[in-house]
């Protein structure tokens, strides 16, 4: 189940991948952020299995971050909406030469 | 300047002294050095105080609140403090003279006051050395600068700068102190900068005057060539000895450096490029007779007593490293004779007392190179010191004509230049003293027996002829050739000095019918010193009379006292030179090189200079002398004399020009094409590269984690494939 | 039985995932996130970690996708949808990069643990014996409080700092 | 006395899965009624007496009614959130009790069986995730719908119980410290250990956890979500027949569960006084507790015990039940500031605080060598109830909870104050270039 775990993290990842690449709404595109994190959470967890809790406290690390960064995440988002009025990201391209 | 310092340096020498177990206790020698900086300090302040008001005289004219003695107000202080310095500073050189005097102090007397710098095994003590050289030295330049500066009370009177005049004249004595006083090359490297910025800031006195202050800055970049030697000299001396403090350099020389070897080579001839940017030899000279244009007193302290004299300390200093190096002896002496006769023959023909004076110091620096040259470092320091009193003489006696010429003109208002000698003629009516002390000066400078010059002259001349004739001479060709022109521009000197005389002196007045009416004899306080330096220069030369002329004719048959006293007294300084000369050429010649003994050579020499004046006198005293106007240009070889061998002409086409091309190229070509071109290529190349990322940077997150995603997705390919 | 229902909670974890990537709303993918979240949090349980499994519902479930809610709520992204999700060569290119990440990353953790079927890995051993000897709890914060508690503390103050930015950056007006 | 195991603990599973949800629906059903009649008699009249006996049909008579409405469906709703809303909330409010242990383990031929449907390693902090979720359900209704108030209602929803369950949480910390660990059948067991409730050691944290547990079931002085006077009826404006009834079973679900979860860790359980009737799986055996020398005393379970505790549980729940809808009828709304200030700057900070000086006393406790007992209970009485005491002092200061008259005289005052404090400052502006001129 280890590794059926750890293969299921492998396509969550890439699938959180594509969703970045592929989603031009902010907060989707932080949802399937958020979806890398959580795969990466499943091969930690797996992986704890072999080796020992640590996987599990650095699974609550990434919790702890994940939160941190949907806080201030939506904080931006929120301040580029009031500036914007949209939060599709092809809109936000200024920030180029 | 920190109360540490002061306190530290008006500690006497005892401690000091107590190390060298010699007799000789120091009196307050750094007191020696702290007056004059006082003095600068005092005057500086004044000067800076009174600026505004000097400033506003000089622009618009008007007058300064007078003082009891109708003199300017912001005088009165400067005139005490200025020459009140000097006059404690050479009453304290004497205590401490007539100390080492009787103690017969052998080991130079180091004082070591603080550590200057300490850089890794680099250490350079703020320490002065007080030895038998020093101690000449500083006779000279504090007897001498106190004449100077009284002199300056009376001719400079006048001069709105006069409170900033004493501060610079301070000021130089300091640095010359420090330079003659240093117990190590940099402490006099320190005094020879501060000597060189003195030197520029009195040139440039009157810096409103473009001429002036273009003249300064000639001083100064001229002398900047020299320092480079100087500091080269360091460099090379610190990586072979490990320090540069002179008394172990001097000891330890025999043995760490070959005879004759490159590195000393080496560094004599660096010292000798410093020496001849410093004491005015060819080709460095050319900045000298230009620093004429400062006051005349300066010019009679720093431009022909002391400063100029540096690099004769110098070589005198460094006696033991130029006594290893035949090549680099034989340069100085070479140097000094061309110099010499160089000189001598620009100084014939022309008409402006002091270019004449100045081209006369030139040459006779270059008697004193030739000195130190062929070894004979005491007779080097000697005419050092009896040209310090003979020139000094003339300058002030220039000087108080120019004085007399110039009150004159002022009074009637003309324009004329009173430096020129075809203005005057017939002075010495109007300014008998003058007359009387400036002859003796004359006399004393071309060679005439019993006056000071012709012993310290003949004692240099005579050497070069023994040098050549010495068993094991390098070059005995050469040291001849050095000892006919110095007998030749011997004879020049006579004849250029006589037709100063004549010009100034003599004849009919030229000055015009008003003009004369205002002519005067220059006021005590100028003619006071100069009386006392012609004293100088009568009696000067009999402290080292050698002991084979003293017991001739020319001794009057030991009449003459203190038989090769200074060669004596400057024995601890170069015995070590000496035995290394001993060592390496022998037995010194006791014939010149065509036969005659010294005394021989003596007589002739002292006869054929004084045949030169008489004739000249007579033969010029009879020619009409043209005012300027109507002076005809000088033609053919005259006309090149006159023009001082076109050597301005030749340095501006040869070395100014280039420069300024080479420079124009550096800026147009190699600044602003290449190096400007490579940073704009630089520019140019970063902004490719920015416009090439830019291209992915779309200002869209997607782009940008897509280009990431790739990157990651590469580098896991590479590492796990 | 564990297999099955961790088969389950895997599919319904990927397909909650593909939701999020592909619904068009925004309420859509958060729901579906939420699913995947929840079936995620099964999957933890099916690996012994239930402490996990309930953080992830409490945090993730509970309280980020929330916030996450709340804003689209607040932004008012939810009833005109914008397409955003743009088909075409960059999706193709996309694809091909997630999926070649996908296969890279299963085929190197994926890979073979050698643990025999039955067998608790030492791992999953020395899991057990802490949570029956602290609890399912004490088990994670045994070592959380004494090997990794300046972890831990900074965490405490990175949340803090989320904080006061969020703050900075939502208020209005922050004077 | 072996746990039940096999083919009748598959049974037993079942029988208590279905026994349980069939109880619940049927308190939650009854609890409509109560509602209604208690309102009734607090209001002073008679409420439903008409279908049955004293109204006691009531109940199947709305739930038949439910069925037989008409559904609505709002043309510009969200049609699958919409349908999908109700049943994401009421699920959780269901799930929620089977890790509550409603009695005593019950004896029988086969082994023993615990009464609890589900007793999950991570007890309390199970109770906490659903609960976290049944907010979904509120929210999307409300955006569902598409309607202004019903997605105010949402919007408010999603704040209060975001913002209630920190208080919330931080109110339990106390207990699963006293506790050791977050199963509730230990909790349980702690209690009767110790031999007092933890609703007078942990008196405070009672306070809290009630607050709380009133916010995130929505409830007057907390219905901002419904809010019948300003969102209409919030979000669930839209629902009507059994949609609508779902979210009326899911909000007395959620109490009913409140209720059960607040008797199970403040008052005891399925507990009553003595320890005739404590039972608890220690190391494989069932035990009564621990004699002086650290033995064990074994805990024989009977049919009879587990029929008591069961009725001791509910009376304790349904008294929840009753303070619940006796509050509703007593006390004022909150306004929505208020609402959101008590959550933060009242509950978060006292939580926080007790959570400390609990630990604070506890840790002083266990390093005194005070064994785990009646005593330790009472010194933490003693220090919960001056905790309490002065939470209870300075909550009634007005300071957070005030009026809005209150209120408006405190920008009055402020603005006196800004006034007075700058006298110049009256709408003249000088500039600072201005003066030089």
């Amino acid at each position: 189940m280890i590794t059926q775990a750890l293969i299921l993290s492998a396509i969550l990842f890439a699938l959180g991948t594509f969703g970045v690449l592929v989603r031009r709404n902010a907060i989707i595109m932080f949802l399937c952020i958020e979806l890398q994190l959580n795969a990466v959470n499943v091969a930690f967890v797996a992986f704890s299995r072999l080796v020992g809790i640590e996987g599990q406290v650095f699974v609550f690390f990434v919790m702890t971050v994940a939160a941190a960064e949907a806080a201030v995440g939506l904080a931006i988002i929120i301040s580029i909406f009031r500036h914007y009025e949209t939060v599709n990201v092809d809109n936000f391209n200024l920030l180029k030469w | 300047m920190d109360l540490t310092l002061t306190a530290m340096l008006l500690q006497g020498g005892q401690e000091a002294a107590a190390h060298t177990g010699a007799g000789f206790m120091p009196f307050y020698p750094g007191l020696i050095l702290l007056l004059p900086l006082a003095g600068f300090l005092l005057n500086g302040w004044l000067a800076l105080k009174h600026a505004g008001r000097a400033a506003r005289v000089t622009r618009v004219g008007g007058t300064y609140d007078l003082d009891g003695g109708g003199r300017p107000a912001t005088h009165t202080l400067p005139t005490w403090i200025g020459p009140g310095v000097m006059g404690l500073a050479f009453v304290l050189t004497l205590v401490n003279f007539v100390g080492m005097l009787g103690a017969g102090l052998h080991d130079p007397v180091v004082i070591h006051y603080w550590t200057w710098m300490a850089t890794g095994t680099f250490t350079v003590d703020a320490a002065i050395q007080l030895d038998q050289l020093s101690m000449v030295m500083m006779m000279v330049v504090t007897g001498v600068g106190f004449l100077i500066h009284l002199f300056s009370v009376g001719y400079m009177k006048d001069d709105p700068g006069y409170p900033r005049y004493f501060a610079y004249l301070n000021l130089f004595v300091f640095f010359m102190l420090v330079l003659v006083m240093g117990a190590s090359y940099p402490l006099m490297f320190v005094g020879w900068e501060g000597v060189g910025l003195c030197s520029y800031l009195l040139i440039g006195f009157w810096f409103t005057d473009r001429e002036k202050s273009d003249a300064g800055k000639k001083a100064f970049i001229v002398n900047r060539i020299g320092d480079v030697g100087f500091l080269l000299a360091i460099f090379v001396l610190y990586r072979t000895f490990g320090t540069l403090d002179f008394a172990p350099i001097m000891g330890g020389a025999a043995d760490t450096l070959v005879y004759g070897g490159g590195l000393v080579t080496l560094v004599t001839l660096f010292f000798l490029l410093a020496a001849a940017g410093k004491s005015a030899q060819i080709p460095l000279y050319v900045w000298l007779p230009d620093a004429m244009a400062g006051p005349t007193p300066v010019s009679a302290l720093i431009h022909a007593a002391t400063m100029v004299t540096a690099g004769v300390y110098l070589v005198a200093r460094s006696s033991v490293l130029f006594a290893l190096s035949p090549v680099g002896s034989a340069a100085v002496a070479g140097i000094g004779v061309l110099t010499a006769l160089f000189a001598a023959t620009i100084a014939l023909k022309q008409n402006d007392i002091k270019k004449v004076l100045a081209y006369s110091t030139v040459s006779q620096l270059g008697y004193m190179f030739l000195g130190v040259g062929v070894g004979a470092y005491a007779a080097g320091v000697f005419h050092l010191m009896t040209h310090a009193f003979f020139k000094a003489l003339l300058f002030l006696g220039s000087g108080a004509v120019i004085h007399a010429m110039h009150e004159a003109y002022h009074a009637t208002h003309r324009h004329d230049d009173p430096q020129d000698m075809r203005n005057m003629g017939g002075l010495k009516a109007y300014m008998p003293i003058t007359w009387i002390t400036m002859w003796v000066a004359t006399l004393a400078i071309s060679g005439i027996w019993p006056f000071a010059g012709f012993f310290s002259k003949d004692e240099i001349i005579w050497y070069t002829a023994a040098f050549a004739g010495a068993e094991n001479a390098p070059f005995p060709g050469l040291y001849t050739l050095y000892w006919i022109l110095a007998l030749a521009a011997a004879l020049m000197t006579a004849f250029y000095m006589t037709r100063l005389m004549v010009m100034t002196f003599h004849g009919r007045n030229r000055t015009g019918e008003k003009e004369a009416g205002h002519l005067h004899e220059a006021p005590p306080i100028m003619w006071v010193p100069l009386a006392v330096l012609a004293v100088l220069s009568t009696v000067g030369g009999w402290i080292n009379v050698p002991e084979e002329l003293q017991a001739s004719i020319v001794g009057l048959g030991g009449l003459l006292p203190s038989s090769e006293w200074l060669h004596h007294w400057l024995e601890p300084i170069t015995a070590e030179a000496h035995h290394i000369q001993e060592l390496q050429l022998g037995e010194l010649a006791h014939s010149a090189p065509f036969g005659g003994g010294e005394v021989a050579w003596a007589l002739i020499s002292t006869a054929l200079a004084l045949a030169v004046v008489l004739a000249t006198s007579q033969l010029l005293g009879r020619r009409e002398v043209q005012s300027p106007d109507a002076d005809p240009e000088p033609t053919g070889f005259a006309k090149v004399l006159a023009n001082k061998w076109y050597v301005d002409e030749l340095y501006d086409a040869a070395v100014v020009k280039p420069i300024q091309r080479a420079s124009r190229f550096c800026w147009k070509v190699i600044d602003q094409g290449i190096i400007d071109g490579a940073v704009n290529a630089v520019g140019y190349l970063a902004r490719g590269f920015g416009w090439f990322g830019s291209l992915f940077q779309t200002g869209t997150v997607n782009t940008y984690a897509f280009v990431l995603s790739l990157g990651v997705l590469v580098i896991l390919g590479a590492v796990f494939f | 039985m564990v297999e099955i229902f961790f088969y389950i909670f895997a599919a319904t974890a990927l397909g909650g995932g593909l939701g999020v990537v592909l619904s068009k709303s925004p309420v859509g993918s958060l729901l579906m996130m939420v699913v995947s979240l929840a079936s995620l949090a099964g999957v933890f349980v099916l690996l012994e970690a239930h402490f996990l499994a309930a953080i992830q519902v409490i945090v993730y479930a509970g309280a980020i996708m929330v916030l996450f809610l709340f804003v689209i709520m607040l932004l008012n992204l939810g009833h005109d949808y914008q397409q955003d999700l743009k088909w075409g060569a960059f999706s193709v290119l996309s694809f091909a990069v997630a999926g070649g990440l996908a296969g890279i990353l299963a085929r190197e953790v994926g890979g073979d643990w050698q643990i025999a079927d039955g067998v608790v890995p030492p791992g999953g051993r020395a899991i057990d014996a802490a949570v029956r000897e602290h609890g399912a709890v004490g088990a994670i914060a045994e070592p959380l409080f004494t090997t990794y508690v300046v972890p831990f503390e900074i965490t405490g103050i990175l949340l803090l700092v989320a904080i006061v930015g969020a703050l900075a950056l939502a208020k209005r007006n922050v004077s | 006395m072996e746990p039940i195991s096999g083919v009748p603990a598959i049974v037993a599973m079942v029988a208590k899965v279905l026994g349980l949800f069939t109880i619940l629906m049927l308190v939650v059903a009854y609890a409509t009624l109560a509602e209604r009649r208690i309102s009734a008699w607090i209001q002073d009249r008679s409420g439903p007496n008409r279908v049955g006996p004293f109204g006691l049909l009531q109940p199947i008579a709305d739930g038949i009614k439910n069925f037989l409405k008409e559904e609505t469906l709002p043309a510009t709703a969200n049609r699958l959130f919409f349908v999908l809303a109700p049943m994401i909330t009421i699920t959780p409010a269901l799930v929620v009790f089977a890790v509550i242990p409603v009695a005593a383990p019950l004896a029988t031929p086969w082994g023993v069986v615990d009464m609890i449907v589900a007793d999950v390693p991570i007890g309390i902090l199970y109770v906490l995730a659903l609960s976290s979720l049944g907010v979904y359900g509120l929210v999307l209704g409300g955006w569902a719908s598409n309607n202004k108030y019903a997605f105010l209602g949402g919007l408010r929803a999603s704040a209060q119980m975001v913002s209630y369950e920190v208080a919330l949480g931080l109110s339990l910390i106390p207990v699963l410290m006293l506790v050791g660990n977050v199963t509730l059948t230990e909790m349980v067991w702690q209690q009767q250990q110790m031999g007092i409730w933890f609703a007078l050691p942990l008196s405070l944290a009672f306070i809290l956890f009630l607050i709380s547990a009133f916010a995130e079931s929505n409830r007057l002085p907390f219905d901002m979500p419904e809010a019948e006077s300003e969102l209409v009826t919030g979000y669930h404006t839209e629902y009507s027949s059994m949609k609508f009834s779902q979210y009326m079973i899911a909000e007395f679900g959620h109490m009913v569960t409140a209720s059960a979860l607040m008797a199970t860790l403040f008052l005891g359980g399925w507990d009553l006084p003595g320890t005739w009737d404590n039972a608890f799986w220690h190391e494989g055996q069932l035990i009564r507790g621990f004699a002086e020398d650290g033995s064990v005393l074994m805990a024989d379970a009977a049919w009879w015990k587990t029929l008591v505790t069961f009725g001791a549980f509910g009376v304790k729940t349904l008294f929840f039940l009753l303070v619940y809808i006796w509050v509703r009828w007593t006390l004022p709304r909150f306004r929505y500031d208020q609402v959101m200030a008590l959550g933060w700057k009242v509950m978060l900070p006292t939580g926080l605080g007790y959570a400390m000086l609990m630990a604070v006393t506890i840790l002083s406790l266990d390093t005194v060598g005070m064994t785990y007992g009646f005593t330790y209970g009472l010194v933490l009485t003693g220090v919960s109830g001056l905790a309490t005491l002065a939470f209870l002092f300075f909550i009634d200061r007005g300071h957070t909870i005030a009026g809005a008259a209150a209120l408006n005289r405190q920008r009055a005052h402020a603005a006196r104050h800004a006034r007075g404090d700058n006298p110049a400052g009256d709408g003249q502006v000088v500039l600072p270039s201005a003066v030089g001129d």
